[in-house]
């Protein structure tokens, strides 16, 4: 059909929305609360803010073009004095409602309302002096700031929390003025059945929602002369790192991260990766020991076996199957894997005390940040992981540091446990650790060497997927889930017996952690998040061990110091247990 | 068993009683008595007759003569000529305007022709919790001819022809929006009943629902029929206990005689009705979030289209209507389209139903034919101001409308007319307001209103409305500034372009109405902080005129700030900023030194 | 109470109802009923329409009065409520306003029994179709 | 069920943080059985807050959660539901509920020195409650009877034409 923007004729398909016929014709529309989450397959479109408005020949009032269709032979106006002074008025009254503590704000810089304001030249607010502002209880939880004062009430962390992960912690509270997006009765987030996947975070425009941030105490321990302090740095960090410095998404910068790190001042620079490895043995010692008791005939026996390296994951089946407590794997996620063994075996070898090391991780994720809070991590109170960095945060404290990150040549990690495998780098991706698991599993189930090394069938951003693998006779059947809206869909058709199958793994981000709520944001980009998977399998084919097992410090750690896997040593450091958090105890 | 064989009634409104009514009672019984007739013809002093321009009225009874402006001095010959004689007094019967003849029957009277009850044709009449009361009154006669006679595209064609507009506020022919809903293919369509009557001021659907519940369940079986549904809803106000109840009542009887439930009145049409409570929340009006609040969530708008007539209730094509709109279809059906038409004005056909209230004599409901003036209406059915006081404006159409004033007086009511004068029908609340109400108050009011009842969804409505509100309120608190009516004034303007759904985009009308109507009392507010009215308390000033004070100190020693001077047996005067304007001073001088201004 | 099943049975049903209602409304007969409606809509029972209602049905009952007492809804006067129709055979209606249980027995003893009016009659002011 | 000690406790937005008071297991069935009376379809939300409402005088968050474990669906949602709504109370209510109707016909016939008089006498503001707990004071729009304004409730009784003066004599007839 066909239509008229400022001006210009242009054909456009059925369906179309006029803010995007607009960008046909290359008039970019300013817009806040609309956000298109492709990836996730979700569009938050409430058509509440009334940025985005155009004049519409023949209409009474303003329309919204996001979500306004064209219609044959509609005259549309982008940015009729009419428009302009209705845009700017509707961002005056946004900015009336919203602190002017812009300098100290951790969104300044990256803040959507703060972008408009300069696109659209305020300069002062036309309201009435003491205006009233709508406040609400700041709320901090262990990974999660929430400032409601900055809510534009866009309603993306409400999607996002609803619809997309259906953790349903949030919902539009209130009427009018003090209308807001909380928790039930306004309580705080830690309280609620928040996972901490931070992917709300994640599509926040403004500082409403923001990590907890971790880089101060880091710095103060840097500064600590007493203090060792370790860093290890997750698969999804070095595949979205060089994005904050303006490097295209899927540039991979393992060596600069560990060569900036080190420039930071930390002691010892260390891959979360070996970690992975070591989840890898545990893990798929105990799947195997499953299918094993399984083919015996065991009928008690719990299968399909959970990954539990996402700790969003773990909140979400503690809160919502705690009938299948004993269903998940009970190896310890990589971080905290790392965070036992440096805090023993390591400690030991560097010769510091507990207390004097500090173990520091860079996560894609907001929810590390509580996890390394967990009781059960911890050590006469001492936590093994001390403090989880964000991917963000990283870049923060590397542009604090003044370091010119571009230009930085590449820098390797330390032994023993920067060492890892071409298997540990793909648990960043979305069916990268059930891949990982595989290539080792095969091995030892088989006793065979596995000649594939890349399972493409277990690959692709689909939410729920599933898969066979053939293990020489004994097909396995695989489940993948990513985002906790699709691991539900799974769980529950495992529970009403849609799906058989031996192993699922779930991430609660989308695309695995490489989308995680702690990364640069993709704002639902699904290009940006494939680009940083791509760039972990990239990282992963090049490396010349691709098999956990086959890792020599994970072979010798064994040696040395655990054992053999699921050896009680093992299960004293490596793995861990789960609770009942469901509302209905 | 009557031993009076005639009655006088004397009009006692306020009106009439201003023109000496009670002189007029007392002459004419002491004319009865004089001529021994005391047993014969009792005098009466009545409520208002609401016909206050040609008062004060006497009608006698039993033969309805009505005459006007009687004065005390007619007593005497009322008697002789008309008690004793049975002659009428030729002089003083009511001259009809427009045929220039003297009526001498009331019910021959333009006047009582002004009010014609077509959706309240029952309120009042038949006991609302007897369906066989609304049987005899031809009740399910429209159902009963419509599914035997017409099919559902010929039904809607009468609803067409009828002229029949939504009576909710926004006005769109009733007939059309049918149609949409009827070409629509779903395997399940919704007929709902919008009784979420929540204007400040309005209570005609309550009136109906309590009045006539069967009426409404009728016309939505015709509904049902006519756009191929099965299932009705009635979205209701759960402050509206008894009409809920009766409602309840209706439904039960309506399907103990088959008339809800399956294959009605052997025409293979199912139908059947349930209740939806609404919970407070005035946004639930408008369709789009009245639907959302019947799936059980928060009544937040959604961006039309989809239109209802899509995609409304879980998801399905579903029509709402209000409930005055639904009174008038089964007399439309009964009475034929045409009938209905010939009510009315050229765009507005039919009667509206007004709740007047406010400094009205007789605050009521009327129901009148549309393009009858808010004169007649204000000043003849109503009766006219409270206490003889200036009328000021009245304000239709509640927070999404706006005040007409003295100028609109003689303005036909229609939906057209109504919107062009900056107000709008609106559900058909009708405030009057009086001298001593004023209009930057009355603004504010429904702005507090509005602010109170947005859903907070959309910007615009969520933020502009508390400003425009806070703009106000720093008027009347005499903080005015010069450019604040441009403020209002822009921030009204886009609030009505941007705001998502009706409520919004009609919230600023009562300030853009008082602002073009009342300038001056924004400006003497701002200028000179002054509230003509004398409403705004942080705007009146209490001072002593030292020519009437004694000096006796009653009033210092009264003051709680101590914000009166003066020495003893001299004039005493008030510190202008330490009062705060409490009026203890006034209610304490005996000399009635102490003025408010 | 049986189904209506067609349009038929309606309308039998109808003329049925009517001749009952016209017998009570419009019969010459002196002796006849009074017929009293009150108004019992939301304005009339919050002024005390239930008050009205229920002496009025006590003192007709207690003095076996030709009355028959119904309740209708709003019949618009709500300046005056509670508001009290009483048509007596072959005249024409009349509405009392501000009823009160006073009132109620005033009207059955003054207008109902003895022609009599009471202050504050309420001259109707519309036509209903 | 625990309705002391709200009072000592008020945060700063006005939730009152208090002992989570444990339900009842005759009250947890009932409110097992309204769910059940609207076969626990998430569409009834409204139905069933109403229902639940009329039972225990008010919404406190102990039976927020029960619903939202009932109908399966989070406790969030039935909370965003039971703050839209003005119908709908966390609070409890007085013995004597007081509301004034603060609809427009009301408002210029001076329902607002109505308010004014109740809060001095019972010395509570709009949304309070007296510390015997006899009258909660609330302000409602148009209950439609607007030819008695200005109009105020109690409990079920509406008062009508009430003058500021009168309050006193109204309130002693509630003892």
């Amino acid at each position: 059909m066909q239509l008229t923007i400022d001006n210009k004729r242009i054909d456009v398909a059925v369906g179309t929305t006029v803010y995007d016929a607009a960008k046909q014709v290359g008039v970019t529309i300013p817009r806040l609360c609309y956000l298109n989450l492709e990836a996730l397959g979700i569009e938050n479109k409430p058509a509440s803010c009334r940025i985005c408005v155009v004049e519409i020949e023949g209409r009474r009032n303003l329309a919204p073009s996001c979500a306004t269709l064209c219609t044959e032979g509609m005259t549309v106006k982008t940015s009729s004095p009419r428009v302009l002074n209705a845009r700017k008025t509707v961002l005056e009254l946004l900015l009336s409602d919203h602190p002017k503590d812009c300098l100290i704000c951790p969104k300044s810089g990256r803040c959507e309302l703060q972008n408009l304001a300069i696109r659209m030249g305020v300069r002062e607010i036309h309201s009435i002096e003491n205006a009233e502002m709508s406040t609400y209880r700041k709320d901090q939880s262990p990974s999660i700031i929430r400032n409601m004062d900055k809510c534009v009430l866009c309603r993306r962390c409400e999607t996002v929390c609803n619809t997309v992960q259906t953790v349903g912690a949030l919902s539009g509270v209130n009427r009018g003025f003090m209308a807001v997006v909380a928790p039930a009765f306004e309580q705080d987030l830690q309280d609620s059945p928040c996972t901490f996947c931070g992917q709300c975070v994640a599509v926040c425009p403004t500082g409403a929602l923001t990590e907890v941030d971790h880089t101060p105490r880091v710095v103060r321990a840097l500064a600590d002369p007493t203090k060792t302090v370790i860093v290890q740095t997750a698969p999804a960090v070095r595949a979205a790192l060089g994005e904050a410095f303006g490097m295209p998404a899927g540039t991979l910068v393992t060596g600069k991260m560990v060569a900036a790190l080190r420039q930071i001042g930390f002691d010892y620079v260390f891959d979360t990766d070996f970690a992975a490895d070591l989840t890898i043995m545990e893990e798929g010692a105990e799947l195997l020991s499953r299918i094993h008791r399984m083919l015996e005939g065991d009928s008690n026996v719990k299968l399909p076996i959970l990954t539990s390296c996402c700790p969003a994951w773990v909140n979400f089946f503690e809160q919502n199957y705690p009938d299948m407590l004993d269903v998940p794997s009970t190896a310890r996620s990589p971080q905290q894997m790392f965070g036992a063994i440096a805090k023993t075996y390591l400690a030991d070898r560097i010769g510091v005390r507990r207390d004097n090391l500090i173990v520091v991780s860079i996560m894609p994720c907001l929810a590390k940040k509580y996890e390394c809070r967990r009781d059960e991590f911890k050590v006469d109170g001492n936590p093994d992981v001390d403090y989880a960095l964000s991917t963000r945060e990283l870049a923060q404290l590397i542009k604090e540091a003044n370091i010119d990150f571009n230009a930085l040549p590449d820098d390797n990690f330390d032994a023993p446990m920067g060492e890892s495998t071409g298997a540990a780098v793909i648990f960043g991706a979305t069916g990268g650790v059930i891949e990982a698991a595989t290539r080792t599993a095969y091995e030892l189930f088989t006793g065979k060497k596995c000649r594939q090394i890349d399972f493409h069938e277990l690959r692709g951003m689909e939410g729920v997927r599933t898969a066979s693998v053939d293990f020489d006779g004994t097909p396995i059947h695989i489940g993948i889930a990513h985002q906790l809206g699709n691991a539900r869909k799974l769980l529950d058709g495992v529970r009403a017996g849609r799906y058989h199958l031996h192993a699922i793994e779930i991430m609660a981000c989308p695309g695995g952690c490489v989308g995680g709520g702690g990364q640069p944001l993709h704002m639902g980009n699904a290009q940006i998040i494939c680009a940083r998977q791509q760039a972990l399998y990239r990282e992963d084919a090049q490396k010349p061990l691709r098999k956990s097992h086959e890792n020599p410090y994970i072979q010798q750690l064994y040696n040395e110091f655990l054992g053999r896997p699921l050896s009680p040593k093992a299960h004293h450091l490596l793995h861990t247990r789960y609770f009942d958090k469901s509302t209905n105890n | 068993m009557s031993t009076f064989k005639m009655h006088l009634l004397v009009c006692g409104g306020t009106g009439c009683r201003a023109s000496q009514s009670a002189m007029i009672v007392e002459r004419l019984r002491e004319a009865l008595a004089a001529s021994g007739l005391s047993g014969d013809a009792q005098v009466v002093a009545t409520g208002c007759f609401g016909f206050c321009e040609q008062g004060p009225i006497v009608k006698v009874m039993p033969d309805n003569t009505f005459y006007t402006n009687v004065t005390p001095d007619d007593a005497a010959i009322i008697v002789a000529e008309h008690v004793l004689k049975g002659r009428k007094v030729e002089r003083l019967l009511y001259t009809d305007p427009q045929h220039k003849t003297p009526a001498s029957d009331s019910k021959h009277m333009g006047f009582y022709r002004k009010q014609i009850r077509i959706a309240l044709r029952n309120c009042g009449f038949i006991d609302p919790e007897n369906i066989d009361e609304y049987i005899a009154r031809d009740g399910y006669a429209a159902l009963g001819k419509v599914l035997s006679e017409y099919t559902p595209q010929e039904a809607i064609e009468v609803v067409k022809r009828s002229g029949l507009r939504g009576r909710g506020g926004g006005g769109f022919p009733t007939g059309t929006k049918w149609d949409i809903a009827r070409t629509r293919r779903s395997d399940q369509k919704y007929v709902v009943c919008n009784a979420d009557e929540g204007d400040p001021g309005a209570f005609m659907d309550r009136s109906i629902l309590e009045g006539d519940p069967h009426s409404i369940l009728e016309a939505m079986l015709i509904c049902g029929y006519c756009i191929g549904a099965t299932k009705g809803l009635v979205y209701i106000r759960a402050e509206y206990p008894l009409a809920i109840h009766r409602l309840q009542v209706a439904i039960t009887q309506a399907r103990e005689y088959g008339l809800l439930g399956a294959d009605i009145m052997g025409a293979g049409f199912d139908f059947d009705i349930e209740l939806r409570y609404g919970a407070g929340a005035f946004v639930c009006g408008e369709e789009t979030a009245l639907i959302r609040s019947m799936e059980g969530r928060r009544g937040e708008p959604t961006v039309k289209p989809p239109f209802p007539a899509e995609s409304g209730y879980r998801g399905r094509p579903t029509n709402v209507n209000n409930v005055e709109t639904l009174a008038n279809i089964p007399v439309i059906f009964l009475k034929g389209p045409e009938w209905f038409a010939g009510i009315g004005s050229t765009g507005s056909k039919g009667t509206k139903v007004f709740a007047l209230a406010g400094k009205i004599n007789n605050v009521g409901l009327i129901e009148v034919p549309m393009g009858i003036t808010l004169r007649e209406v204000i000043f003849e059915i109503g009766g006219g101001i409270k206490d003889g006081k200036r009328f000021k404006a009245v304000q239709t159409g509640g927070p999404s409308g706006g005040c007409l004033t003295e100028k609109h007086l003689d303005t036909p009511i229609d939906f057209d007319n109504l919107l062009a004068a900056g107000s709008m029908m609106g559900s058909g609340g009708m405030i009057v307001m009086d001298e001593d109400d004023c209009m930057v108050s009355i603004a504010k009011f429904y702005l507090e209103f509005t602010v109170d009842e947005s859903c907070g969804k959309c910007a615009p409505c969520r933020i502009g409305n508390k400003r425009l509100y806070e703009l106000l309120r720093k008027i009347t608190l005499g903080h005015g500034e010069a450019d604040d009516m441009d403020c209002l004034r822009n921030l009204s303007a886009v609030i009505k372009d941007t705001a998502l759904c009706g409520l919004g985009q009609t919230s600023p009308n009562p300030v853009l109405s008082t602002l073009d109507n009342f300038r001056s009392e924004y400006e003497a507010h701002i200028f000179d902080r002054k509230c003509p009215a004398g409403q705004c308390k942080a705007l009146k000033h209490y001072f002593i005129l030292p020519e009437k004070c004694t000096g006796c100190t009653a009033c210092a020693r009264n003051c709680s700030v101590n914000a009166i001077v003066g020495e003893r047996r001299q004039a005493h005067s008030i510190i202008q900023n330490k009062c705060i304007r409490c009026g203890a001073c006034l209610e304490k001088c005996k000399f009635d030194a102490i003025r408010v201004g | 109470m049986d189904k209506i099943k067609s349009l038929d049975d309606l309308r039998k049903m109808k003329q049925q109802l009517e001749q009952q209602l016209r017998l009570r409304e419009q019969s010459n007969d002196p002796d006849a009923l009074v017929q009293i409606k009150v108004a019992m809509a939301t304005c009339g029972i919050a002024a005390g329409a239930r008050t009205v209602m229920n002496t009025l049905l006590e003192r007709t009952a207690a003095e076996r009065l030709p009355v028959v007492i119904t309740q209708t809804g709003c019949m618009g006067y709500c300046h005056s409520e509670p508001t009290v129709e009483v048509r007596k055979p072959g005249e024409e209606p009349i509405v009392f306003g501000h009823v009160d249980a006073k009132k109620a027995i005033a009207i059955i003893e003054k207008y109902i029994r003895r022609g009599e009016l009471l202050e504050g009659v309420i001259p109707q002011n519309y036509e209903s179709i | 069920m625990n309705t002391t000690d709200h009072d000592e406790h008020p945060t700063v937005d006005g939730i009152p943080e208090r002992e989570r008071a444990e339900l009842k297991d005759c009250q947890i069935q009932t409110i097992k059985n309204i769910c059940h009376s609207f076969r626990h379809d998430e569409g009834e939300l409204i139905n069933i807050l109403h229902k639940t409402q009329e039972s225990f005088g008010y919404l406190p968050p102990e039976i927020q959660e029960c619903i939202a474990r009932e109908l399966r669906i989070p406790v969030a949602k039935v909370y965003g539901v039971v703050t839209f709504y003005t119908f709908f109370s966390m609070q409890p209510k007085g013995k004597y509920p007081i509301s004034i109707c603060l609809g427009t016909a009301c408002y210029v016939r001076g329902s607002e020195k109505i308010v004014e008089a109740l809060k001095n006498e019972l010395g509570i503001d709009i949304g309070g409650i007296t510390p015997d707990g006899k009258f909660s004071l609330d302000c409602l729009r148009c209950v439609g009877a607007c030819g008695l304004a200005p109009v105020m409730l109690i409990g079920d009784r509406v008062h009508g034409r009430v003058d500021p003066l009168q309050i006193k004599d109204i309130l002693t007839l509630y003892t």
